[in-house]
């Protein structure tokens, strides 16, 4: 029997043109459904993943501060993945399911966790590019139009936006310090200039869902319009910390108002979405490896409270 | 002072090591929420050992291993980074690798107890410094303890296969236990005697045992090494292992600045 | 002169980085034999880092990392302990975390092949040491081939499950053959181009896999960061926790004297 | 049907009253032939077991020609394991079910290995003071009456003296290194000095196989002679070194020709027989873990070997 679904839709897309929240209860489009599923999901994934790069460091983090800080950072990442799973169950899909997904290489996490972490530096420039890439991408998600993930971005973009000031914090302390020190600021920043700048994804011409997104107001701005917001508000922090981004092209743009840049590698970007990066391999690898030795764990559990729940019952 | 420095060193490296230990966990955790809870665990006690070690430091700073002139490295660092295995006082439990999760579950249950008995006791130190790091470290510890029992009794009735891996964890942990009731004279004389704390914890084991319906092991101790243990600097084979990891970057840069 | 020396350190370090890797296998091999033929394969490539380095180290004196005045630490060792992750020059295939048996047969049978294939062609080498490093070399790597190869054969062969472990390690290594083979501008100008022993790299694996009725699996290569890879200083996560092993002692002792 | 034995018991009485060698097709008692897979068994048991403690400190070990040296030497262990393993076999066990007896704790090794190494100093004091003391209990065993095992011992002694001059150089070199190494050798020294005194085993009133084993020729001298011996040989080279053993009561008594010496803490010898020392559990769990995740390659190897005995017989 097939419901009329005209008004249903109609009331959609008013919530949607009023700049309203749509909310679990309500009706929605299949495709927006899915849409959302495999964005929030890839999002959740991405803060799982993240955990790993800098977790390599915490055990040898070279000042207890730092150690704390980068502990409780992680921790942040773990959260954040939980909210984010949250916000995805709500529309109709299990974590367990949806960690399935991702173990099975069905679903994706962002790119920039497949590059290593070589030197404790690198946190500090994860913290400051990395999380500075994600605020841009993140902020306008606050008010994406699906209630449960917008509200999961409000909470999370506050932590980021803290990390990613952390983050500077260390790459400036660094700068400091010796001159090997400021070695390894620059010689970090060099590895991940290109990454972040890849983290805004493809060029709007090759971003083919991108459209669809902006009309559901699940995104609010083009691949090519965060980027430039991105370069705008890193180059004069750059500058104030001492070190160079590697990009010969990139100058200010008087004209435009803005800076000029290179084009990153796009090849390397496809190889890596595609699976081949430095750490696909090994980052799948860990997580699946944790979930697995994690199994006994989550049956004994479940064992454990179906058993109460009976005893509770009688 | 030289002996109060010393008691801040025991219980300092007690939660430095341990988080170590803890912090190995990350991101390998069974499910997100214990991820976040070991997260946590790890760090109240790298707080605990800050505040510790600092104190250490005030009171001896004969104690802070020297670094080139000008070093920028603060007190808490020197110590944590820059003693070697024998200069560390934390018990062996805190440092022996980790196992699975009913290994954590089992080792963080005698640790919290332990250190949260403690602790209470040191609520009214007459060190102001010290009955005040207690006084923040036993909310902590309640959590923790609590965390560790509520797994415990899960896993004990759980699945055979998790009632087994506890039983196993068991047996790895008890032989540990005599260390932490023997106690030094620097701990009898300045801080809590352990011996004084073992039937408390006694107790709360054997509750958490009974509600688990676990028997308690048949463990003889563990054996120093000529009657030594980790509190006189002798330890085991793995803490040296877990340094050169810890202390790696911190040394490759005695005048850095992080 | 400055170009040699850097060859050197590549040959050099990919011996003395995966005669760790094998070294950790001692007194963890399936049986004695293999325990004593692995620790064998080891001591060989540990020799041939300490000719390697030492030529480098002869070669390009200024490569090898300054010590304080005084220091007895020789070249070879100045080089081996005391260099950062960035500046080991090993192939990523020598550092990566070992796996199982058949993890350690597969990479072994690799390595061991291409090592081979270039030693014998740098037997007539115009650097009269590295002509002579490499004749000595031959004789030990067609024993190591032959090892793993006939361990390929036999896990091929065994049961299921050995057949199941041989695949998964292939899907793991095979990812980094092509490293091997790319080659780097000093490689082609002073040392044997790997483009040019790749076919003969190619043939033996072919040949050895066809015995074993094993299929080569299809496998893209592992990428860089920014086309870096192990010879431009560009390693895995995997090569600082190595170091931070190895080098721990020797660090602690710079004006020490072993 | 009762064979009667008194010839055969006779002929093996006159092989050992002769300081002949018994051979394995020779007739032995029973209890001889348990004696000895008991105590040739635990002498492979401590070769294999042995490779750990040093085995510690190969991938830390702090010149290159250290590295070699130790890897070679640890190496050795397992070849004298091998041979000493051969030589049970000749009594009529595997060495696969030696291994089981060693695992399940129904054979011992020698309880020097359950101290841990805690330095890379402890490589040279164990070569010197722990294989001294090895080669003082083992030379008397080249002219042991059974004969693989004093074959296998022949080549083991000279291996282990070998060992021995090795170790004891290491010490040397860091005495004449900075006053932290020298330090360090005073250290190791310090911990492993009793307990290689205890190697001997217990006092000669406390040990009732002695009498047995030295009327049967397995044992050549009692426990007390050979560690009177080993301390005599010691004093001397510790003062060439240069440093201190921890004894307050070792000093030269000139009527006896030998030196006095204090009283090996016995308790705590017992304890670590009895499986309570510092690594007992440590050293076990290794080697089952070894044992057990080398399962698969061994019965892959078996099961290649019958298919190509197969083939061969077709």
């Amino acid at each position: 029997m097939q419901v009329d679904q005209a008004p249903l839709e109609e009331a959609f897309e008013a919530t949607i043109a009023g700049n309203d929240r749509i909310e679990p209860r309500d009706w929605m489009p299949e495709k927006y459904r899915q849409t959302l599923i495999r964005q929030v999901a890839q999002h959740a994934h991405s803060e799982i993943i993240g955990m790993q790069p800098e977790g390599n460091w915490i055990t040898r983090a070279p000042s207890l501060r730092r150690k704390a800080v980068l502990l409780a950072k992680v921790q942040d990442e773990a959260g954040h993945g939980l909210y984010l799973y949250s916000a995805t169950e709500t529309l109709g899909i299990s974590r367990d399911e949806l960690t399935r997904r991702l173990i099975e290489g069905k679903q994706k996490y962002s790119s920039i966790f497949n590059y290593p972490t070589l030197s404790y530096t690198d946190v500090g420039t994860i913290g400051w590019l990395v999380d500075g890439a994600a605020i841009c991408n993140q902020v306008p998600l606050c008010r994406t139009s699906y209630g449960p993930y917008g509200r999961a971005m409000i909470r999370i973009c506050k932590e980021e936006s803290f990390h990613q000031r952390q983050g500077y914090e260390l790459l400036m302390t660094m700068m400091r310090g010796t001159d090997e020190q400021r070695a390894m600021v620059q010689e970090s920043v060099d590895r991940f200039w290109w990454p972040a700048l890849m983290m805004f994804g493809p060029p709007d011409g090759d971003s083919p869902n991108t459209a669809q997104s902006m009309a559901w107001g699940i995104k609010r701005h083009t691949n090519d319009e965060l980027r430039q917001r991105f370069v705008d508000m890193t180059v004069p922090q750059a500058k104030a910390l001492g070190v160079t981004l590697p990009d010969p092209e990139l100058q200010w743009n008087e004209e435009r108002g803005a800076h000029d840049f290179g084009e990153p590698d796009w090849d390397e970007f496809w190889a890596v979405v595609k699976g081949n990066g430095p750490c696909n391999a090994q980052r799948m690898a860990h997580r699946k490896a944790a979930y697995d030795d994690g199994a006994w764990v989550r049956e004994a559990a479940m064992a454990f409270a179906a058993r109460a729940d009976s005893v509770g019952r009688d | 002072a030289a002996e109060l420095a010393q008691y801040c060193l025991m219980l300092g490296d007690d939660a430095l090591i341990y988080a170590h230990r803890l912090s190995e966990w990350t991101s390998n955790a069974p499910d997100l929420e214990e991820d976040i809870a070991i997260a946590n665990i790890a760090l109240d006690l790298v707080g605990q050992a800050r505040l510790l070690l600092a104190r250490a430091a005030a009171a001896d700073p004969s104690l802070v291993p020297s670094l080139p002139e000008g070093s920028p490295v603060p007190d808490e660092d020197r110590l944590a980074y820059f003693r070697d295995a024998g200069e560390f006082r934390n018990v062996r439990l805190a440092e022996v690798p980790n196992g699975d999760f009913a290994e954590l579950v089992t080792r963080l249950l005698v640790l919290s107890t332990w250190r949260l008995a403690t602790l209470q006791r040191l609520v009214d130190h007459p060190d102001a410094v010290l009955a005040a790091i207690a006084a923040k470290g036993v909310k902590e510890l309640a959590y923790h303890r609590d965390f560790a029992g509520r797994w415990f009794v899960t896993l004990a009735g759980g699945t055979e296969e998790s009632h087994r891996r506890l039983t196993a964890a068991m047996a790895t942990v008890w032989p540990l236990i005599p260390e932490l009731e023997t106690g030094t004279a620097v701990e009898r004389a300045v801080g809590v005697d352990p011996a004084s704390v073992a039937p408390e914890i006694a107790v709360v084991l054997d509750q958490v045992l009974a509600t688990a319906g676990m028997a308690t092991p048949d463990a003889p101790a563990l054996a120093g090494v000529q009657g030594r243990t980790g509190r006189d600097g002798m330890h085991s084979e793995a803490l040296s292992r877990l340094l050169a990891e810890m202390q790696v970057v911190a040394r490759a840069h005695p005048m850095g600045r992080w």
